[in-house]
């Protein structure tokens, strides 16, 4: 296919695979909304879809609508996190490593910056810096385990490191329990982080300052540039893809298999720790996560989403983080029950990811374009024949 | 007109979903009772048109008429219930279970809710009797030997009534006993009124057993001809729109020091019986030594030792001296040593990589093509123009994925890499299997070419006219053992070699022991 | 010490054991079908959740038990077809459709909870635990003569009868899987699709067959979770068994009966984290305990395997 | 009064007022324009409820619901609850939806609760100066933002009352299923300072009644898994003979109630709210009691005093009995099963702290590790 008649697919599909699932969505919030005619019910719905669509970056509202850099700040905020671990699982997918402790690692990352940010004094800036590597590489450790007993001993990785996720959220709920927490508090939370460690807003604004979108975002983004050049342009990463491809062709070649593996996965502990890191020291004051906290699991879904490409984890990342906003509007603004978005978003994902929907469309454009380039070629034959007789 | 064809496929237009045009308006057809022949180069399309025939894929425009009457094919269990049966060029089997379950999959005999399978062996038992092809329905398919595998593809095509029977390059993978024993059986079924398509790019084979033969080239039939009709060369023409030159010419090796030294190697396999017995030869700088044998006789295990895949029980190797013996693949390619893997699908390539990824996947590392952490771009899409243009490989451009390449392309990928990191010995195994004449003659030229620039070849192939042209030397394995050694195999005849593959000859331990140069 | 101990060989301990077991030995049977046919169904905790609401709150309409069970294994069952319908049909990767159905198990249960009872009961309940009463529970059955028994009885005798299915449950999914035609397709078209559907097994009815089948046991899973081990449905309360399912699996090396034994470690481990916090211990250090021992006897199972394979 | 305060409002008394503390009553003193604005009864406010959590919960949330519900029902208030969600990566929703609804600026009032609250709302709370915000079972930054109000209550006075309670009750082994031993359960969420208060309260009612009184006490690690607290009850029952358990688990602590109800060897009693209206009536026929902390009742209050023209912002107004902030449930079960002498136990043990003479520790802000001695103590 041409990358014109490439783009206009994707394009027309995503469009469309978003029109059925904000349908479906419709329909369950018309079903659930407790107006009492038919009428009214439209009305909600209507309103509903605005607030999903819109209302993420404008204010909706009797005045008219109007732009809120505000909602912007919490959209990009919110990817932070889950950039990150997107960008954990990535690494690790891309060396067919079903690895899930991101969700893990990014608690562990985030109460282990925590500890160094409250307890181990520093210069401002280098606090932060060192918090946040100290996250990475403590996680990057542990995923030695999963890593190595996959190399050494066959244990699938995927097991592993779900159980070591909850191993390692119950032994951090001890060590606050009895170590850390702040006893004066009414919830479990560490002391408040030193100021030195703290992550700075962006924006000096009050109002999007508690967006909190922090410099972790800009170092989000070079981290997605960061990993993109090394998986794509370095020779680990190489390494790495082809192993996710053809393991057999990659101990043939002469690549150190078992190594790469490891590798990828202490990589992509690193990242989710290093995003647990930013995470807190740029949103919170204090550590309070009490389970795990789902960052790894959205991980997973925006690394699926950007076909395991670090470039595309942004883009995933910015959807995911629209839609979630697009769906806190929906509840703030127009009643729609909290639970039932995990519904909306269920479906909008499913049918986004959904690769054969359309398909049939795509092989006619398929071979639309192939027979015009055999046709081409043809008539170039030709030409080229009469040119020579 | 139309009653004398059991398979009229008209106009066949096949596009896949990458956008590969791999049919354009395809005209087939089949005579009841006979053999047809499907010829082409790899990638040509043959495949693709049978694929349809047999309902694994859907024409993207066209007609199927069977027995006068035209029928969509939407699956294969419909191809099947029309009584058309197929073996595909790559074993569609389940390893881990028994012949018989693999026979009887799909349609399984049933006592209560349970499967019957006394009732599955003793189908089995019968139609292996009734079709004179032997097989034990007991074993698990994984153990059994490739020849024995082909067979339980046929019979599973005819268990199920199949009377048209397509064979996708059946003989690609068996001896030439087997061959000839195939061969044998199809007769006997044409003879019954079966009606069978037989795909090969062995011409000898063409010629000896098919009535009828249509030609393809790029997705495009050349037309269709007595097979009676045609020569050799001919058939070649058509297929590839140019000569083809069937014999390679080589000059006299000019053998040097000892590259590769493998003294006494042994080696039991998983159900302990021995592979390799008491191994020893030389290969030498400039000269190639071929293995012959028939498959299962060692190869396989030899080459795996020889490349770290495995390790011995006893013996030792050394290229230039220094052992590789439960050496790394790293390692024993840092020495200088490339390996043509038997099974490139498997080993040879890394399918959803791009062109330009297989070709650097031994010399990531390598010092010319990284800029300190980054890869130097450049020097890698230099790299792989230049190999692509050397060995001539058919893509669109270096960031095609290998995995949509045909078959003989991706071979040339592979060869091109293991060619082109200044190797010391290349392992060659199998380098030609399932592969086309262009491409066959392309990769010999080039095997010869590089052993008379001074490196060591070791090769190793089921293709008994394959080894004895090209070889310098050869040795014969059976059963683990080396049984023979020839300096010159000009003065071979093929009988002669025969005997010892099948293991009814075997010369001394002394004259065995001359390919040991030391 | 001698508390733990004593506390330890009491037959409660035991019986214990075997109900922590019975719902992961579901999950985990569901797990190692769909591994069969070829792919992981991560999904399995959002079914049990979809199960154990609907299962409840039928039982309640209907005010008998009988028909709560089904309905919870006909929503298992029409929810995995879903599942089936986006990865199959629709070609959405399998792990996300698995994650989508665990967002929805999650809060989507609790929406339609609310929504449902808001309609029948005309107050929006978050959770069931107030409309079901004992006798819409899985009846427990008192076997005759081993009931009588001393120590064993106790252990063996009294359990849900969803509990003995699940050991059941065992062998009829080994029988099926190996003794079977449709198991022998299913382990077909698992190990080698293109095999499968050149001899006209449809490939895609037999991965529709496998991921129901594990909706079925996901079905049966969710009931014990509402109607047998808890009174009624509440937010999250299958609370990761699904995901200890998928470790079951891997350690019970992908077969029927080592699965089950791999569901009774962590039932062991679990009822032992019980009795350590009997004692005293923080239960954030008892809690991890089932976790930890699957990746220890992992890891151990390794050891045997490669000391095995080295042997050869 | 000296009869328990149970389901009836807080209190149509000025009194609560006294109960702030004294350094922040300045704050109350806003300016006269605010103050004519504020006061007047008939007004209906504009009320928006976050909840950080979700409804259902048959706790807090619910409760503060309910008295939302009432003010709503009585015209008095129009009132928006928004379910924001409970898990880790629901936090940044909550700071965001504040600072949406804050930037509204249409309601009179914002309501949030728990000890995970305060940060977000002390940020938005300055942000927003002229916004009203109510914040309930919190009081980490009591007094520092003028525009909030701290509503706490004293859960440990609470599990003192069920303490007593439950010490006398086990001790009468002509009840049903009371066992010759003084041995009694609770199961709580996390152990976390909140859950601890309504323990150390309960230790020390029960040891005010029988010294040696064994307390088993375990955690579910969350609110949600109601099969592990059902484990948990069935080991207290089985290996540590309880005949008590309090559950103070959320949704999961009813696991405790059904290992009474299969074992048949044990009582439950109900937190928050009275759980014997939301059981089932097989399970409900087992709840003794529940502990009651009437949030909803506190809002309501809240409403009242502003009705009345009493502001509270920026003070901390902390419930106990006496305010009917907390109580324990004495109608049903209560009476049916409890003697003369376990009702006028629990009769005097009330009256003592609303006198003052008897003093409940607090784990909340407790540095001393109190409440692990304690634990300690009673373990059986
Ligand atoms: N599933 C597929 N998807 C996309 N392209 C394909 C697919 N199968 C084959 N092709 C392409 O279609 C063309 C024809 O392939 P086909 O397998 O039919 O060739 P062939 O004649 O059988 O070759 P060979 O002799 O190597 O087996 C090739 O270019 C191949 O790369
Ligand atoms: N308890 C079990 N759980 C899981 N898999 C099993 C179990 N027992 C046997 N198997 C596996 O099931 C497959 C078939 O087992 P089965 O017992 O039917 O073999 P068999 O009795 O040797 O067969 P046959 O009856 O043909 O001789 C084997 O691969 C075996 O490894
Ligand atoms: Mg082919
Ligand atoms: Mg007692």
């Amino acid at each position: 296919m041409t990358k014109k008649r490439e783009m206009i697919f994707s394009i027309v599909r995503a469009a469309l695979a978003i029109l059925i699932s904000l349908v479906v969505a419709m329909l369950l919030i018309f079903i659930s909304a407790d107006g009492s005619s038919v009428g009214e019910k439209f009305k909600m719905t209507g309103e509903a879809l605005k607030q999903l669509l819109i209302g993420p970056l404008f204010r909706v509202n009797a005045n008219g609508v109007s732009f809120e850099g505000k909602r912007l700040a919490d959209i990009l905020s919110a990817m932070i996190p889950t950039i990150f671990t997107g960008l954990s699982v990535c690494v690790m997918f891309s060396a067919n490593q079903f690895n899930l402790g991101s969700e893990g690692g990014i608690m562990l990352g985030a109460f282990v910056s925590a500890v160094v940010a409250i307890y181990y004094p520093m210069p401002a800036g280098l606090h932060a810096v060192m918090a946040v590597v100290i996250g990475g590489a403590v996680v990057a450790l542990v995923m030695l385990v999963p890593a190595i007993l996959k190399v050494k001993l066959d244990v699938s990785e995927m097991v592993c490191s779900l159980m070591l996720n909850y191993v390692i959220m119950y032994i951090i709920k001890y060590l606050m329990n009895n170590y850390y927490a702040d006893k004066t508090k009414g919830q479990i939370q560490t002391y408040p982080f030193l100021n030195s460690s703290r992550i700075a807003s962006i924006v000096n604004n009050p109002v999007i300052n508690s967006a909190k979108l922090t410099w972790g975002f800009v170092i989000a983004l070079i981290a997605v540039i960061i990993t993109g050049l090394f998986m794509y342009r370095s020779r680990w990463g190489y390494q790495i893809r082809m192993i996710g491809i053809n393991k057999d062709f990659s101990k043939y070649s002469g690549m150190k298999v078992g190594f790469i593996i490891v590798i990828s996965q202490v990589i992509g502990g690193f990242l989710a720790g290093a995003g647990g890191g930013i995470e807190v020291l740029g949103r919170y004051n204090t550590f309070s996560w009490s389970s795990l906290p789902g960052y790894g699991w959205t991980g997973i879904t925006i690394a699926i989403l950007a076909g395991n490409n670090p470039y595309y984890v942004p883009l995933a990342a910015f959807f995911m983080a629209y839609l979630q906003k697009g769906c806190d509007m929906m509840a703030t603004y127009a009643n729609v029950p909290m639970q039932l978005i995990s519904i909306v978003q269920a479906v909008i994902f499913l049918f986004f990811a959904a690769e054969q929907f359309l398909s049939k469309y795509k092989q006619s454009l398929v071979v639309k374009t192939a027979q015009e380039e055999i046709a081409a070629k043809a008539a170039l034959s030709k030409e080229g024949g009469a040119a020579n007789g | 007109m139309a009653e004398e064809y059991v398979v009229q496929m008209k106009k066949i237009e096949k596009v896949y979903s990458n956008g590969v045009a791999a049919n354009q308006g395809v005209d087939f057809n089949l005579k009841l009772g006979e053999i047809h022949a499907l010829m082409g180069e790899n990638g040509a399309g043959k495949s693709t048109l049978m694929k349809m025939l047999f309902g694994m894929e859907q024409p993207t425009s066209g007609e199927i008429v069977i027995n006068g009457e035209p029928t969509v094919l939407s699956s294969p269990s419909v191809a099947i219930s029309k009584g058309i049966g197929m073996v595909h060029q790559h074993f569609m089997l389940v390893p881990s279970l028994s012949v018989a379950e693999n026979m009887v999959l799909g349609m399984a005999p049933r006592k209560g809710i349970f499967i019957d399978k006394a009732k599955a062996i003793e189908i089995t038992k019968e139609n292996a009797e009734k079709y004179n092809l032997h097989v034990d329905p007991e074993m698990r398919v994984a153990d059994i030997p490739v020849g024995m595998k082909q067979k339980v593809e046929i019979l599973k095509a005819l268990i199920r009534g199949a009377k048209i029977l397509i064979l996708d390059e059946p003989t690609a993978v068996l001896t030439a006993q087997e061959t000839e024993e195939l061969f044998r059986e199809l007769t006997h079924l044409k003879q019954q009124g079966y009606t069978i398509v037989f795909i090969s790019h062995k011409l000898n084979e063409i010629k000896e057993i098919t009535d009828r033969i249509t030609i393809m080239r790029n997705g495009r039939s050349m037309g269709v001809y007595e097979t009676k009709d045609v020569t050799k060369e001919e058939i070649s023409r058509l297929m590839v729109g140019r000569d083809v030159v069937l014999n390679v010419q080589k000059d006299e090796a000019k053998p040097g020091e000892t590259i590769l030294s493998v003294r006494d190697l042994e080696y039991l396999n998983e159900w302990n019986k021995k592979m390799l017995d008491k191994v020893s030869f030389d290969v030498r700088k400039g000269e190639i030594l071929g293995i012959a044998g028939v498959e299962g006789n060692g190869q396989k295990e030899l080459v795996d030792m020889l490349f770290g895949f495995a390790r011995p029980m006893a013996g030792t190797a050394t290229v230039e001296g220094k052992p590789i013996i439960a050496k790394g693949q790293q390692e024993i390619r840092e020495l200088g040593v490339s390996l043509i893997p038997e099974d490139r699908m498997l080993y040879g390539i890394a399918g959803n990589a791009t062109i330009e990824e297989n070709f650097i996947s031994d010399r990531c590392n390598a010092k010319n093509l990284n800029k300190g952490p980054l890869f130097d771009m450049k020097a890698i899409h230099n790299l792989s123009e230049k190999l692509v243009e050397d060995y001539k490989v058919l893509c669109k451009s270096p960031e095609q994925q290998v995995g949509m390449l045909s078959g003989g392309n991706i071979q040339k990928v592979v060869v091109a890499r293991e060619f082109s990191n200044n190797p010391k010995l290349i392992l060659a195994n199998q380098p030609t299997r399932g592969i086309d004449v262009g491409a066959t003659e392309f990769i010999r030229k080039k095997l010869v070419e590089l052993s008379r620039s001074g490196i060591a070849v070791l090769l190793v192939s089921a293709d008994l006219a394959e080894v004895m042209e090209l070889s310098d030397s050869l040795i014969v394995m059976h059963n683990g053992k080396i049984v023979a050694y020839f300096d010159d195999t000009k003065k071979l005849s093929d009988e002669e070699m025969g005997e010892y593959m099948l293991g009814l000859k075997e010369m001394s331990p002394e004259e065995i022991r001359r390919v040991c140069h030391d | 010490m001698a508390n733990l101990i004593a506390n330890m060989l009491t037959p409660e301990f035991f019986f214990s054991i075997f109900r922590i077991s019975a719902p992961i030995i579901y999950a985990t049977l569901g797990a190692i079908v769909v591994e069969k046919a070829g792919f992981a169904n991560i999904g399995l905790e959002g079914l049990m959740m979809f199960s154990a609401l609907f299962g409840s709150l039928i039982s309640y309409y209907t005010q008998n038990w009988f028909w709560g069970f089904i309905f919870a294994l006909f929503v298992g069952v029409v929810m995995s077809l879903v599942m089936g319908f986006f990865a199959f049909k629709l070609k959405t990767d399998i792990i996300l459709v698995g994650i989508a159905i665990n967002m929805m198990g999650s809060g989507g249960t609790l929406f339609l909870c609310k929504v449902i009872t808001g309609i029948t009961e005309g107050n929006t309940l978050a959770s069931t635990t107030g409309l079901v009463t004992s006798k819409l529970m899985i009846p427990s059955i008192n076997i005759p003569i081993i009931s009588s028994i001393p120590f064993i009885g106790r252990v063996i005798s009294g359990h849900s009868l969803l509990t003995y299915l699940a050991f059941i449950f065992c062998y009829l999914t080994y029988l099926m899987l190996y003794k079977t035609s449709l198991g022998l397709n299913i382990r077909a078209v698992g190990e080698n699709p293109g095999a499968a559907s050149s001899v006209g097994v449809s490939v895609l009815k037999i991965k529709y067959i496998a991921i129901a089948f594990s909706g079925l046991m996901s079905g049966f899973g969710g009931a014990f979770m509402s109607m047998s081990y808890a009174q009624g449905w509440s937010l999250d309360m299958v609370a990761g068994r699904g995901f200890i399912a998928l470790a079951a699996q891997a350690m019970g090396g992908g077969e029927c009966f080592g699965g089950m034994l791999s569901s009774i470690l962590f039932g062991f481990a679990q009822a032992l984290g019980i009795k350590f916090s009997s004692i005293g211990v923080d239960s954030n250090l008892a809690s991890p305990i089932p976790y930890a021992i699957t990746i220890i006897s992992l890891t151990i199972f390794g050891i045997v395997n490669k000391r095995k394979a080295y042997k050869k | 009064g000296g009869q328990p305060a149970v389901t009836d409002a807080p209190a149509d008394t000025a009194e609560q007022t006294q109960t702030e503390t004294a350094e922040t009553t300045e704050a109350a003193t806003d300016s006269a324009e605010e103050k004519a604005e504020a006061t007047g009864e008939g007004k209906v406010y504009n009320i928006v409820y976050l909840v950080n959590g979700n409804l259902g919960d048959k706790s807090f949330f619910d409760s503060a619901q309910s008295g939302l519900d009432q003010l709503k029902a009585e015209g008095r208030a129009n009132v928006t609850t928004i379910e924001m969600g409970g898990a880790e990566e629901d936090q940044p929703r909550w700071a965001s939806t504040l600072d949406d609804v804050s930037a509204e600026g249409t309601y009179d009032l914002i309501i949030c609760g728990t000890y995970q609250m305060p940060d977000y709302l002390k940020e938005t709370a300055a942000n927003y100066p002229d916004q009203k915000y109510a914040i309930f079972d919190d009081d980490t930054y009591s007094g520092q933002s003028p525009n909030v109000v701290n509503l706490t209550y004293r859960q440990n006075e609470m599990g003192y009352l069920i303490g007593v309670f439950a010490a006398n009750m086990t001790a009468d082994t002509s009840i049903d299923k009371m066992n010759d031993q003084s041995n009694i359960g609770f199961v709580g969420g996390v152990d976390s300072p909140v859950i601890n208060d309504f323990l150390i309260g309960f230790i020390e009612g029960a040891q005010s009644v029988n010294p040696d009184v064994k307390v088993d006490v375990r955690y579910t690690n969350d609110y949600v898994d109601t099969a592990i607290a059902k484990e948990y009850g069935l080991s207290m029952i089985n290996d540590n003979n309880c005949d008590i358990i309090w559950g103070v688990a959320g949704n999961a602590g009813n696991g405790a109630a059904e290992a009474a109800l299969e074992t048949g060897k044990a009582w439950f009693i109900g937190v928050d709210s009275d759980q014997e209206l939301t059981f089932s009536p097989d399970l409900a026929a087992l709840t003794l009691t529940s502990g009651l902390k009437n949030v909803g009742n506190s809002l309501v209050w809240l409403i009242d005093e502003w009705d009345a023209g009493r502001t509270h912002w920026g003070t901390e107004v902390n419930l106990g009995i006496a305010e009917g902030g907390v109580g324990i449930v004495t109608d049903k079960n209560f009476d049916k099963y409890a003697n003369d002498e376990t009702k006028a136990a629990v009769e005097k043990a009330q009256a003592d702290i609303l006198s003052g003479a008897i003093k409940v520790d607090s784990a909340i802000g407790d540095t001393s590790g109190k409440v692990d001695e304690l634990k300690k103590a009673v373990q059986p």
